[in-house]
């Protein structure tokens, strides 16, 4: 079974021109000690996604739909109490900006001992002692007085290293990173991946890390999701899809990296740009963007325009992907063959 | 390849008036009936009170018209008192709901002439301060934080009684609208100059500020044509804010015998030569215009409150 | 620390100095003190002896400098009214008015915190929406309005009979709007002499009951400003990552909003309200002249209807220094609590 | 005051036939920015005494750069290393410390507001926030009208009315968007816009800080397109400023690597990436997240970058530099002629590297 199982995830966020769904039938699963990457551009719904998992929506935003099943247990419907339990016990978080994350006015030492004594009957000495430890194994130098320092006194890199240590100090099963190096500089971006990755592998700690970075995803994770307009569009092992992927999105997104152009020339392009939650295109949510969507009388393939596509397997990725689907189709005789997803549902918009 | 906004589904708005009928202003005015109400009854207070001249049934300020054994009379509703006199009479004599209407009219005139008076002060200087910055700004920065702990009641009183030592009771009166303007404008601008100044030091490090210079505009045609613009949503919520605490600076001016004569009263003025009647159970003549006071003060409030939350301007805090 | 505090020091003489400098030139321009030193029959060769004497004739430099050197000494000269020296009648009066600022303080600090975290923590509920409601309306009443009002219900009191008032419900329906009055609403009524010019209404509950309805009314004008403020910062810190890390960590809601928000809310909190305080002695005049309390505020007033101009120089002066020392003590208070404040002088 | 150069169509075009010339010439340039405000502030507490202190933050301490024309030449570095100062510089948004800056060898940044306005035309710049840079009170179409009519006040209406259509035409927006605001788009349009404006007065140099890093991957890719494009088009010369190696290695001619204030090495963007010489360069290389696994292993800096306002002594870079010695801790290293690149190194001048 796996350790966490996300289902048809629905989230939609209560504004005054009606309700925006900002994840639509979003499923996937995590694994003891496995690496996810959830990569999509901003608006994509990665962060929503990354806060729904803890059950962290803040109003008007509310989760609709779907279950969220960790260890067994669904945390869509828990008490507010025992949610409190799982939070930074077994599912910790690790947020964008570390100037911003931590308090400014309590000391680190207090910022750490509080969350221990939040899950654990222990005496003040021994949480400093285990906290003082955490320090330790994010290579802060000199830890003991960093306790009693306030995070001002501390650079960017350094905090993200405390707040790696607060995510690390239950020992957690699962560490949720939202975008955890885009705020930093490259060089300290590319120390607090390394530490992050060293760490998870130590202690067999699963990650989920939220990012719009392909370069970090295909370094540090095992299987990645790709979101377009907070839906799921295509999912499989890391290496795969970095190399060969199937969605147009997909391959859009890779192809208009700058070192996949030969330099000099033009890069390649996607037109135009991501549409609002608000006012997401009927069918495939790419499809207005999406060079593969024309048939062979240089219109719009109307399956794309109208309904909404649903994962097809191909090699071991699920791609959501009408063109893919056929492709695949054509290949294999049986029909039936790895429809897995959901069934087809049209949406009225 | 050409693209299209984002918005795409909206109409494409041309004139003011289209823009102003599909903004967000009225759309939430039209769903908020606080705002609704309290705009009605500011719209009628003011209408009353400058047509006063013509809805009044007496002048007040003509002392031919008042009949000093008709004072003291009580309003409509309690015993002894006189049809003629709606709302009854103050202690000499006058109708208080004309006597009101005219006090209104006066408070209105002085809380409005007020505010133009701190806008002009405190834009100017906010202005000043936020763009040109260095010293200017620490030298006009520190007098406003110095006017301000000081407490702009406290600076009024103060600037008050030397102009009242200085020309006299008689002169006073005779010029108490303008003094009272030049009074509360005098001693509420720093107010205005710290938004205004928090704002432009907001909008002045955003990059189409920093484009316009490139382009190679002038620092006048940037002030005015590029920032000011931008700062009008915090000045206009502010503004209706200090139209408010004008009225009430004049009110607790006159309360103190600083402001309005009793002969030309404002609403303040009303309430104050009422308060000595009040231990002999005429509490009409304090009571009722503290309530036509209250109401017009709290309607500014609300409004003011509803646009601050409209518009979300960043004000300077304190 | 020794920087921070100068700095704050040389602050408060430069307000200091502006203040005496405008007092200065109030008194320079408007007290003649010839006029009321002698009579009108002194003839006019006498009184420019006099002046000359006294050193009026001086240049305003050397004029001020004499005032100022006095003023050290608290030394203002002596009141036209009163006759005697000017310190001693504000030090008289200054009691009063520091006992209704603090009974006024009190209040505001008991109920705004409470309220204004509330009314953060529960914005939707009909209770914080009662009591927004509320302060606005306290906002919008001037403060001289209620004190009449208060006084009007509690001291004359209030006889409602919309009901009938031979049936049982309806007199006791009547009861319940109407007030017999009788709380003490003019002057200070008897107070224990503490020591030197103190007299306090604290000692006693008679002396107690004196303050009940000025203190309230003087707080009208605070509270909800405070209930305001409060409630504004809350929200905004609620808002902030590090209450929502502070949630992903799992920690208690009552441990964030007391332990993690309550603290950032404070501290604009403390900078926006200790000034306000200070300012509460203003408001005084106003309250003081409602309730013939005799504080300060109304000897400022009576000082002015008869152009005391020493009097008046000297509460100018005194009050002046109140905002002064009420305005660097929260300015240290933000230094000590605010760890990102090194009381350098400036935010680290 | 210099004489209004009586510009055509494009300029540049006559030009460009001394392409390869400098257009800019950036030398011994410095900037600080003064940290404490008031007399007050400066003092401190010091062995008893009160002493007065101003601390300053060196955001600029000696920078040379040349920008060829025709070229586009990326300033790379991290945060706080002053590549956005000098982009502000050039454009005469900040005045140098010290140093000086030619602009096609005439000095520019003394000039008074009024005296630079013909090179307004000249230079323009594009910023790094669309959200920030677009006036919000004004349409699309007086954002762009604007700086026409006030460079070209001899314009007719229509005049104007044309070449506003014609930029937003170049920049692939649609002109019939004009009585649109700025809020109405998204970030990659309005960053198209904001290009259209520093287009529309027709300039032959170009100041790009960080133009596409808050961006979105796909839009970025559009954005640059179309900034080469643009200069195709205009024979632009660029001074591109960025954090994005990746970027730099396929839109920049010459590379300008910075670290705290100083330029650490200047080499043609293939050389620099082909052989990375400067320690810095080579850390900061190996940093970026690559799709492969074949990039160089990563090297690790000790520390963070310190803060400009105690400068290191010496080499800026000698407390983080794995082959740092004696030397560097002293002596400022100089740009030094090697392998094509210029490198300001002690451990390269040595041959120790």
């Amino acid at each position: 079974m796996a350790l966490l199982e996300v289902s048809n995830l629905d989230v939609r966020f209560a504004l005054r021109q009606g309700d925006v769904k900002a994840l639509r039938d979003v499923s996937f699963t995590l694994d003891r000690g496995e690496r996810l990457g959830i990569v999509g551009e901003s608006g994509a719904g990665k962060s929503v996604a990354a806060f729904t998992i803890l059950n962290l929506i803040a109003k008007p935003g509310y989760i609709a739909d779907g279950s969220i099943r960790f260890d067994g247990r669904e945390l869509t419907t828990m008490k507010p109490r025992q949610l409190q339990q799982i939070r930074g016990n077994k599912v910790s978080m690790i947020f964008q900006d570390p100037m911003m994350t931590l308090n400014p006015v309590l000391t680190i030492g207090e910022q750490m001992i509080e969350c221990l004594k939040a899950h654990r009957r222990i005496r003040r000495r021994d949480a400093r002692e285990i906290a003082l430890n955490k320090l330790h194994q994010v290579y802060i130098p000199s830890p003991e007085r960093r306790l009693d320092q306030y995070p001002h006194e501390l650079s960017g890199g350094m905090r993200q290293r405390i707040i790696i240590a607060i995510a690390l100090l239950l020992d957690p099963d699962v560490i949720v990173a939202d975008e955890p190096t885009t705020a930093l500089d490259v060089t300290i971006q590319a120390e607090i991946m390394e530490l992050l990755l060293e760490l998870c592998e130590k202690h067999n700690v699963a990650l989920i890390l939220i990012t719009h970075d392909l370069g970090v995803v295909s370094q540090v994770t095992q299987r990645m999701l790709v979101m377009y307009a907070g839906r799921v569009i295509e999912q499989g092992p890391t290496r795969e899809i970095i190399n060969d992927a199937e969605h147009p999105y997909t391959q859009g997104l890779i192809n208009a990296l700058p070192q996949m152009a030969t330099p000099g020339q033009r890069l390649n392009q996607i037109p135009g740009s991501m549409p609002s939650l608000a006012n997401t295109p009927p069918g495939c949510a790419f499809h207005p963007r999406c060079s593969f969507s024309v048939d062979a009388n240089g219109e719009r393939r109307r399956d794309c325009r109208e309904v909404i596509p649903t994962f097809v397997r191909s090699g071991n990725c699920d791609v959501a992907c009408h063109m893919v689907r056929e492709l695949v189709e054509r290949h294999s005789p049986e029909h039936d063959a790895s429809d897995n997803g959901p069934s087809e549902k049209r949406e009225a918009l | 390849m050409t693209i299209a906004p984002t918005s795409s589904s909206t109409t494409s708005p041309s004139s003011r008036w289209a823009r102003f009928r599909s903004s967000y202003l009225l759309y939430s005015f039209k769903r908020d009936w606080i705002a609704q109400v309290c705009f009605a009854v500011f719209v009628l207070l003011v209408a009353a009170a400058i047509l006063a001249p013509w809805l009044a049934s007496m002048n007040p300020y003509d002392l031919a018209q008042i009949r000093i054994l008709d004072s003291e009379l009580p309003p409509f509703w309690i015993d002894g008192s006189d049809p003629q006199y709606l709302l009854g009479t103050d202690a000499q004599g006058r109708d208080l709901l004309s006597t009101i209407l005219y006090g209104a009219r006066v408070s209105l005139i002085i809380g409005f002439g007020a505010v133009m008076l701190q806008a002009l002060l405190g834009v100017t200087f906010g202005l000043l301060a936020g763009y040109l910055g260095g010293r200017v700004d620490a030298f006009l920065m520190r007098m406003a934080d110095i006017q301000l702990s000081f407490s702009t009641l406290m600076v009024a009183i103060i600037v008050g009684a030397v102009i009242k030592a200085t020309f006299g009771g008689a002169v006073y009166s005779e010029y108490a609208v303008f003094i009272l303007v030049l009074i509360i404008g005098l001693a509420e601008w720093p107010q205005y100059a710290r938004t205004v100044r928090a704002s432009v030091l907001a909008e002045r490090s955003k990059e189409y500020v920093d484009a316009a210079r490139v382009m190679g505009f002038r620092a006048k045609r940037i002030m005015f044509r590029h920032i000011l613009p931008n700062t009008l949503s915090p000045i206009f919520v502010i503004s209706t804010v200090q139209i408010a605490n004008a009225i009430i600076s004049e009110a607790a001016l006159s309360f103190l015998g600083l402001g309005m004569p009793e002969t030309q009263p404002s609403l303040g003025s009303l309430i104050k030569s009422g308060f000595d009647y009040l231990q002999s159970g005429s509490w009409w003549i304090t009571l009722i215009p503290g309530a036509v006071l209250i109401v017009l003060v709290l309607v500014i409030n609300l409004l003011g409150d509803w646009l601050r939350d409209v518009m979300n301007p960043r004000l300077y805090k304190g | 620390m020794i920087a921070f505090l100068i700095k704050r020091l040389f602050h408060a003489f430069l307000v200091m100095f502006i203040i005496s400098v405008i007092s200065f030139a109030i008194q320079d321009n408007l007290g003649d003190p010839i006029q009321q030193m002698v009579g009108q029959s002194v003839p006019d060769s006498e009184r420019a002896e006099l002046r000359e004497e006294l050193g009026l004739n001086d240049p305003f430099m050397v004029q001020y400098l004499r005032f100022a050197k006095n003023a050290m000494h608290f030394d203002f000269g002596y009141s036209y009214f009163y006759g005697e020296p000017t310190i001693e009648v504000v030090l008289r009066h200054l009691p009063a008015t520091l006992e209704l600022v603090f009974a006024t303080t009190v209040l505001i600090m008991l109920f705004s915190v409470p309220i204004g975290v509330y009314s953060a923590i529960k914005p939707r509920s009909p209770l914080s929406r009662l009591f927004m409601g509320v302060s606005i309306v306290g906002i919008s009443i001037p403060v001289f309005l209620t004190a009449i009002v208060l006084i009007q219900i509690f001291a004359i009191g209030v006889q409602f009979t919309p009901f009938p008032v031979d049936t049982g419900w309806g007199s006791w329906l009547n009861g319940l709007l109407s007030t017999d009055g009788g709380m003490p609403a003019y002057g200070r009524g008897d107070v224990v002499h503490v020591v030197g010019t103190w007299s306090t209404n604290f000692a006693s509950l008679e002396g107690l009951s004196y303050l009940v309805l000025p203190s309230i009314s003087l707080a009208s004008i605070m509270l909800p400003l405070f209930i305001r403020l409060i409630r504004a910062e809350m929200l905004e810190v609620l808002q902030s990552d590090y209450v929502k890390f502070a949630k992903a960590k799992g920690i208690s809601m009552r441990r964030i909003y007391f332990v993690h928000a309550l603290k950032n809310t404070m501290l604009p909190v403390i900078t926006v309200g200790g000034v306000q305080i200070g300012t509460l002695v203003a408001y005084t005049i106003l309250t003081e002249t409602v309730f013939q309390w005799p504080g300060v505020g109304l000897m400022f007033l009576d000082a002015i209807e008869r152009s005391d101009i020493p009097l008046i120089v000297t509460y100018l002066m005194i009050v002046g220094l109140i905002f002064v020392i009420t305005n660097t003590l929260v300015d240290l208070i933000y230094g000590l609590v605010n760890p990102t404040v090194k009381l350098t002088g400036k935010p680290a | 005051m210099s004489k209004v150069r009586q510009q055509p169509q494009y300029p540049q075009e006559s030009e460009s036939a001394q392409a390869g010339d400098t257009l800019l010439q950036v030398r011994g340039l410095e900037k600080r920015f003064p940290l404490s405000g008031d007399f007050l502030e400066q003092l401190r507490f010091e062995g008893g005494k009160l002493k007065r202190r101003q601390a300053f933050v060196h955001a600029i301490n000696g920078v040379d750069i040349d920008v060829k024309r025709g070229e586009t030449l990326c300033v790379v570095g991290e945060s706080g290393c002053g590549k956005s100062t000098v982009a502000r510089m050039v454009m005469g948004l900040l005045h140098p410390t010290a140093g000086e800056i030619r602009y096609d060898d005439r000095r520019i940044d003394h000039l008074s507001a009024r005296q630079l306005l013909p090179y307004r035309r000249r230079m323009q710049m594009i910023f790094q926030n669309p959200y920030a840079s677009l006036n919000p009170r004004m349409s699309i179409q007086q954002t762009l009208e604007e700086p026409l009519r006030f460079h070209h006040p001899d314009w007719s209406r229509q005049q104007i009315l044309d070449k506003i259509g014609e930029v937003m035409v170049s920049v692939g927006i649609d002109p019939e968007w004009g009585k649109r605001f700025g809020h109405e788009f998204s970030g990659g349009q309005r960053q198209r816009i904001a290009i259209a404006r520093a287009l529309a007065v027709e300039p032959e140099f170009i100041v790009a800080d960080e133009p596409i890093s808050a961006l979105d991957v796909s839009i970025q890719a559009q954005v640059l397109n179309l900034l080469m494009d643009a200069q195709e088009r205009h024979h632009l010369t660029y001074l591109f400023i960025t954090h994005d190696l990746a970027v730099v290695e396929h839109f920049g001619t010459r590379v300008v690597v910075m670290y705290l204030g100083r330029v650490c090495e200047v080499a043609e963007t293939r050389t620099l990436f082909d052989r990375p010489r400067h320690p810095y360069t080579q850390a900061l290389m190996s940093a970026i997240p690559r799709l492969d696994d074949d990039g160089p292993a990563h090297i690790k800096l000790p520390g963070e970058v310190p803060t400009p306002v105690n400068l290191p002594s010496g080499c800026v870079f000698h407390g983080r530099c794995p082959h740092a010695n004696d030397r560097c801790r002293h002596e400022i290293p100089q740009l030094i002629e090697t392998q094509g690149s210029q490198v300001a190194c002690h451990a390269i001048e040595e041959g120790r590297l």
